[in-house]
């Protein structure tokens, strides 16, 4: 409880206190928050137990202005900016919450705060991953060319976002989870619309107007909850099964966090934010709303056509959305498709994996929060130090920047290849719906996705790393990169944390043998060390192969691409799935 | 014995590759090479001057000798079959980012076209992995060989293995990824000379690799199991000589039109009839 | 060969009167040296029949440059080149070097050198 | 930002038998800029025809130009100084040279179909080919004496006469070579990996086939009706059953079932010619000296060959113009390769059957 109170409490107090600490010193402060929460985070995990708690009267009311205000605020932008399906959806908003406040019941006797395993393990991942990310942040926010005033403002958004992410992973009501569904959405939009500029401002509305989708879904649950006569609370729902219909809106409202299609669009447009933000809220902690809505309502819809579409869409969106992430150029976005892609695949196995088979989503969140936020971190170290934001103008930036590649390389193996966090999630996942196949034909179809969604995967990091490698046979040694900057703690705890992902599974009770996980270390980590070692001094050096011509010959990225009418048909095919969802909840 | 089998892979791949040439030369009129000309290959190989582009690529290309064979060596102290096949991934992306090292052309051509197959056949290889559990009940190489054959279960798993033989051979219609007119050997083209062994010898040691997974379908049957290598062996042969090279977005599209489809029927068949 | 003479005022209006495509197949470019001057020569026959070979021919002198005939005739590129680079007379916009190098003799072909 | 691939295809490459330099600039594997070079092995011929030899040791000299057209190059050139000379030649000289020159075209149409199952990737049709075409060069070998350089014509008529047994030799050959280039006709029509590698790969249409004066098989594909044997009077083709053969398609497959049905017709033709050989002398004597100018044109198996002779009254010539088929071809060749996949290029440059030894003489 007091651990709790501490990670609710102490980003507060930071976010107050920020305004006041000089700006150098302020790297060293979050490192120290960082320590802290994270401590936390991991003693709240491993020592487990359940507790739950409400808030008094005077924070319902609270709740409710809050709600009011922010609803309001919403309503303003749009106007302001002219953008009619956001005020559109404020004032639909607007209604359905003064609805719900008119009609729903004063005390259900439930609690307000239930913090279990789940919570718990999401604090790990939120704590760890969010607050290494602010570490950074400090770091690239001092980079950009704006008042001292707006950088701090931009850490405290961040830092605040924590806090609120904290409580939201560990809300048991659903008018508590709206509330909070809503501020994420508040600092999405405010963290997308950082730069100000036209693009960015565009995009953030757009990811304003589909999150509050999502708003209006759940609000619409609680509506119908409250005309099923259910309480308006995650333990109510799960208690009568007959609510199929509210499950599968809030599963939806997930759906829409975890920029599903048709909703990826979103996700796409936050790239034009700053790194640190892509890394924290796009693909880190914010977008595992959904595995984690998805795996909280789990018990509610088993065996039921609601998590059979579910699961059959999250595969779906692995594939797709891998298939789109071929197509694109920019680093940022590439690693925005896979995110969606790889939580599709989340969201699937979160309706699967049951009680007894949690840790396997355990593990592709955590090590996945971790790859794509080092990833997002490089790509703003590459953005920053080297001036690359496109993938096509990564040549030969192992010779330029090793270090960072290498780190690159490191986050992209860990997504495919053995012996990594989430490969083994991977690995695992197979194994278990391959244990499960005999129950259940849509199973099928989540295996042949699993198996064609990381073929893709590696086909599409694999091709980013084509120009990332390629060098002149003339240029034999690498420049250096200072390797003890202020923007490589966080990264290079990333790394570490994910070279010994395997030996922290195997820590968590999984039984790996440790000669696959050895081995194959040693295949991947011997090439450094043999490099500086430099065996081949002697050995004597050609020019590439040119059939016989002098001259330059370049070489590019490939790209894939889908024509439109495919483009329409997969758009459809997201709405299709979302009816689908819905249909299946009320019948 | 396992030892012995994991120890002298390459050299059986090299012994394989040698009957594989005078068979293709036999199917085309030709007298062919002598039986051990792959390794008179080898030794002429050793002998040549050293010569690379970068160390990177070499040091990579070695890598992937070495994963593979770990591969192979996972394989014959039966190993979990997933792991076997995702250590075979690792090596061939240490093939693929070898070849992305140098900056020709040809290589990186490739590199891109191996890396599609790779797209191609990876799945499948899963897909085969998750039959052998559904027909042994185990992912463990040591229990599917000591299991009755797996070929009677899923027959059509194996048809789709034997459509992706090709396709790991290198040999027509699937051997886009290194096209000698195209590509003039694709990723391999900037090795040399002992360096050139290595990559060489692993291609030996792929044939080994393949022949191993047919091998699997027979279960604890050995007599089967060389009914099963010898007559895939035919077969791939056969039609490497009775088809020409397809292109690289054909090959993808026509091992998921087939053997994709094949392997996910054989499952459906597994699972629910 | 039905020669018919031009100069290389009129040479691409000639040609461009007289050809279509779809009716002439163009042979090639020839230069012949006369001694003192160079006849340059453009070969045409007629698809489907067995008339003679006509040639548009113009007479220059060797420093002089003429016209190109590519805008007309796009494939004529090569034919002028092969002329261009055997005796060293000037086209428009036709470089040297399809088929000597820079180092090898120039206008080998020329009766001058 | 750079997003095209500069690959490099020649002077020395794997599937090129012969120097000559394309680049393809790419995008993935789609080809979107080509150039092409060519001149790499220019040994200066029609130097040396001016220079260095007298107009009667020519018909050998040219035939060097190259190796698989040395029949036709030495006969137009033949056929233009018999105009200026004024010699008449024998119908039996004519006879034996269509004879020849037909045989020339089927053995070259082998090779080119052998090459572009090669570089389709098929090795085995290759080696069927190439074995089976050992008949075409037997039977050559018994009528000249050679195998590949035949310096079976001279001014005035051939050099040597034909026997009865070579006669019934060659019908023999023919017959037996018949059913095979059936079965290499069903395999380039049925074969599943070849119809992926042929149909609609490198096509060109009519109009852009007559704009950038495609000619022989590359253009007779394409539905463009151009084949010397049908544009001129001087060899007796209608006679022995001439027929222009046309497709419509213009890809690499309609290239290819051009050159089968030019040999099956050849075979025809050369069965016909056997039948009527009329008697007569094979070689008349030549007198004078060239004086004037001259064209020929002939139909190699590449597509129409052309000379143009200039002489003065000397025994060396003033010119000698030699335009070859596959120098006509680039234009066109290079305008296909547009918007092709790359791993299409090395079949559909076999299919345009290029020679370079004759574009760069």
């Amino acid at each position: 409880m007091y651990l709790f109170t501490i990670l609710v409490g102490l980003p507060i107090v930071l976010a107050v206190g920020l305004w006041w600490i000089p700006f150098r010193f302020l790297q060293a402060f979050m490192f120290v928050f960082s320590f802290f929460v994270s401590l936390c985070s991991a003693l709240l995990f491993l020592s487990p137990s359940t507790f739950s708690f409400s808030l008094g009267s005077f924070f319902s009311t609270a709740v409710i202005v809050i709600d009011t205000l922010l609803i309001l605020y919403f309503l303003k932008e749009g106007l302001g900016l002219k953008d009619k399906r956001v005020w559109i959806l404020a004032l639909i908003q607007l209604g359905l919450f003064s609805l719900v406040e008119s009609s729903i019941g004063s005390n259900y006797g439930r609690a307000d705060f239930i913090i279990d395993e789940l919570s718990t393990f999401m604090f790990t991942v939120i704590n760890i991953v969010g607050s290494l990310i602010v570490v950074y942040a400090v770091w690239y926010i001092d980079k950009e060319s704006i008042s001292e005033n707006r950088k701090r403002f931009f850490l405290c958004v961040l830092i605040l976002f924590l806090s609120v992410m904290n409580l939201i992973v560990a809300t048991n009501s659903l008018m508590l989870f709206f509330l909070l569904f809503e501020l994420t959405t508040l600092a999405s939009y405010l963290l997308i619309g950082f730069r100000k500029n036209e693009i960015s401002i565009h995009n953030a509305l757009k990811a304003l107007w589909m999150n509050q989708i999502g708003g209006v879904f759940i609000l619409i649950a609680v509506i119908l909850g409250i005309f099923y006569k259910t309480a308006p609370y995650f333990d109510g729902l799960m208690e009568n099964g007959s609510m199929l219909v509210v499950v599968s809106l809030i599963a939806m409202a997930g759906l829409v966090k975890g920029a599903q299609i048709p909703f990826d669009s979103w996700l796409l447009g936050a790239m034009v934010a700053p790194s640190p933000v892509s890394a924290i809220l796009h693909s880190a902690t914010m977008v595992k709303l959904a595995p984690f809505v998805i795996l909280k309502l789990a018990p509610a819809y088993e065996h039921t056509i609601v998590g059979q579409s579910i699961m059959v869409f999250g595969s779906f969106v692995f594939v797709i959305a891998g298939l789109y992430g071929l197509s694109r150029d920019n680093f940022k976005e590439i690693l925005g498709y896979s995110t969606i892609s790889l939580l599709g695949l989340m969201i699937a196995m979160a309706t699967i994996v049951g009680n007894e088979h949690k840790d396997i989503l355990y593990i592709i969140i955590f090590f996945h929060a971790i790859s794509k936020a080092l990833l997002f971190l490089l790509a703003g170290i590459l953005e920053k130090n080297h001036n690359v934001k496109n993938i096509s103008d990564m040549d030969g930036l192992l010779h330029k920047a090793p270090l960072s590649t290498s780190m690159i390389m490191i986050g992209f193996a860990t997504i495919t290849l053995p012996p990594f966090g989430l490969f083994f999630g991977k690995l695992f996942s197979i194994e278990l719906v391959a244990s499960n196949m005999r129950s259940d034909p849509t199973y099928l179809f989540l295996l042949a996705a699993l198996a064609v969604g990381s073929a893709i995967l590696i086909l599409l990091y694999f091709k980013v790393a084509s120009l990332l490698f390629s060098k002149n046979a003339k240029d034999e040694a690498y420049c250096s990169e200072k390797p003890f900057t202020c923007e490589m703690i966080s990264p290079y705890i990333f790394t570490l944390l994910l070279m010994c992902s395997a030996f922290l599974i195997v820590f968590g009770g999984i039984e790996i043998p440790l000669i696959y996980i050895l081995g194959s270390l040693l295949l991947i980590f011997v090439i450094p060390f043999w490099l500086k070692i430099d065996p081949f001094k002697n050995v004597d050096r050609v020019k590439e192969y040119h059939c016989g011509e002098q001259g330059h010959f370049g070489v590019a990225q490939w790209s894939f691409s889908f024509t439109n009418g495919i483009e329409k048909t997969i758009l459809l095919t997201g709405i299709v799935a979302f009816i689908a969802i819905a249909l299946g909840g009320l019948l | 014995m396992s030892w012995f089998l994991a120890l002298f892979a390459p050299v059986f791949g090299t012994l394989v590759s040698g009957i594989d040439r005078v068979v293709r030369a036999r199917m085309q009129r030709r007298l062919g090479p002598p039986l051990m000309q792959p390794f008179y290959d080898m030794f002429k190989l050793l002998d040549k001057r050293p010569m690379m582009v970068h160390k990177l690529h070499i040091v990579l290309g070695v890598m992937h000798f070495m994963a593979l064979w770990a591969s192979i060596a996972l394989f014959m102290f039966g190993g979990h079959l997933l792991y076997i096949i995702f250590t075979h991934l690792l090596s061939v992306i240490f093939l693929i980012l070898a070849g992305y090292s140098v900056r020709s052309p040809y290589s990186h051509l490739g590199a891109n076209r191996e890396l599609l197959a790779l797209f191609a056949y990876e799945p499948i290889l899963i897909l085969m992995a998750v039959g052998f559990y559904l027909t042994c009940g185990s992912f463990e190489v040591s229990v599917i060989t000591s299991n009755s054959p797996a070929i009677v279960s899923m027959p059509l798993m194996f048809i789709a293995l034997l459509i992706l033989l090709p396709l790991k051979l290198k040999k027509s219609p699937f051997d886009a990824p290194e096209a000698h007119q195209e590509l003039c050997g694709g990723v391999e083209i900037e090795y040399s000379g002992f360096f050139y062994e290595v990559i060489y010898v692993s291609k030996m040691t792929e044939i080994i690799f393949v022949y191993a997974l047919v091998f699997l379908f027979a279960g604890q049957n050995i007599l089967l199991g060389i009914i099963l290598v010898t007559g895939s062996f035919f077969l791939v042969n056969a039609v490497d000589n009775a088809t020409g090279r397809i292109r690289i977005d054909h090959l993808v599209k026509k091992v998921y039109a087939t053997a994709f489809v094949l392997a996910l029927l054989a499952l459906g068949w597994i699972s629910y009839v | 060969m039905k020669k018919i003479e031009t100069n290389s005022e009129n040479l691409k209006d000639d040609i461009s009167a007289f050809y279509d495509y779809k009716i002439w197949h163009y042979i090639t470019v020839n230069g012949v040296d006369l001694g003192d001057k160079m006849e340059i020569q453009y070969l045409f026959k007629k698809y489907g029949n067995k008339e003679e070979v006509v040639c548009y021919f113009l007479t220059m002198d060797y420093e002089k440059e003429i016209p190109s005939i590519v805008s007309i005739i796009p494939s004529a590129y090569l034919g002028e080149g092969e002329v261009v680079d055997m005796f060293g007379v000037k086209i428009k916009e036709i470089p040297k070097g399809l088929l000597l190098e820079e180092d090898s003799c120039q206008a080998p072909l020329r009766k001058a050198q | 930002m750079k997003k095209t691939i500069n690959i490099p295809y020649g002077s020395q490459h794997i599937a090129l038998l012969e120097p000559v330099r394309f680049q393809f600039e790419t995008q993935n594997e789609k080809i979107v800029g080509v150039k092409a070079d060519i001149g790499y092995v220019h040994r200066g011929i029609e130097k040396a025809c001016t220079s260095t030899f007298e107009y009667k040791q020519i018909p050998s000299v040219v035939a060097r130009v190259c190796g698989l057209c040395a029949i036709t190059h030495s006969l137009t050139y033949v056929m233009a100084v018999e105009q200026i000379i004024d010699v008449n030649v024998s119908e039996k000289a004519k006879y034996l040279r269509m004879l020849m020159v037909e045989l020339d075209r089927i053995h070259s149409h082998m090779l080119c179909l052998s090459h572009t199952a090669e570089n389709a990737g098929y090795e085995a049709l290759f080696m069927q080919i190439m074995a089976d075409r050992e008949i075409i060069m037997d039977i050559q070998e018994a009528i000249s004496g050679n195998r590949v350089q035949f310096d079976f014509v001279c001014i005035g008529g051939v050099n040597r006469d034909i026997t009865d047994e070579i006669v019934k030799f060659i019908i023999k050959s023919l017959n037996e070579l018949q059913p095979k280039i059936e079965d290499i006709f069903d395999m380039f029509e049925n074969n599943w990996s070849l119809s992926l590698k042929y149909k609609g790969i490198g096509a060109i249409t009519k109009e852009n086939a007559s704009i950038y004066n495609a000619l022989g098989p590359l253009a007779r594909a394409a539905g463009l009706e151009t084949d010397v044997r049908a544009e001129s009077d001087y060899y007796p083709y209608e006679k022995i059953g001439y027929k222009m053969i046309l497709e419509q398609t213009g890809d690499i497959y309609g290239r290819n079932r051009v050159r089968l049905r030019e040999i099956l017709s050849s075979i025809d033709m050369i069965k016909n010619i056997l039948c009527d050989i009329p008697e007569g002398n094979i070689i008349e004597k030549v007198k004078g000296k060239p004086n004037g100018e001259s064209v020929a044109r002939l139909e190699a198996p590449r597509g129409e060959i052309f000379y143009y002779l200039k002489g003065v009254k000397q025994a060396m010539l003033d010119r000698v113009r030699t335009k070859t088929p596959t120098f006509s071809g680039i234009p066109a060749m290079v305008e296909i390769f547009k918007g092709q996949e790359y791993g299409d290029v090395p079949a559909i440059l076999a299919s345009f059957d290029p020679c370079m030894s004759c574009t760069a003489k």
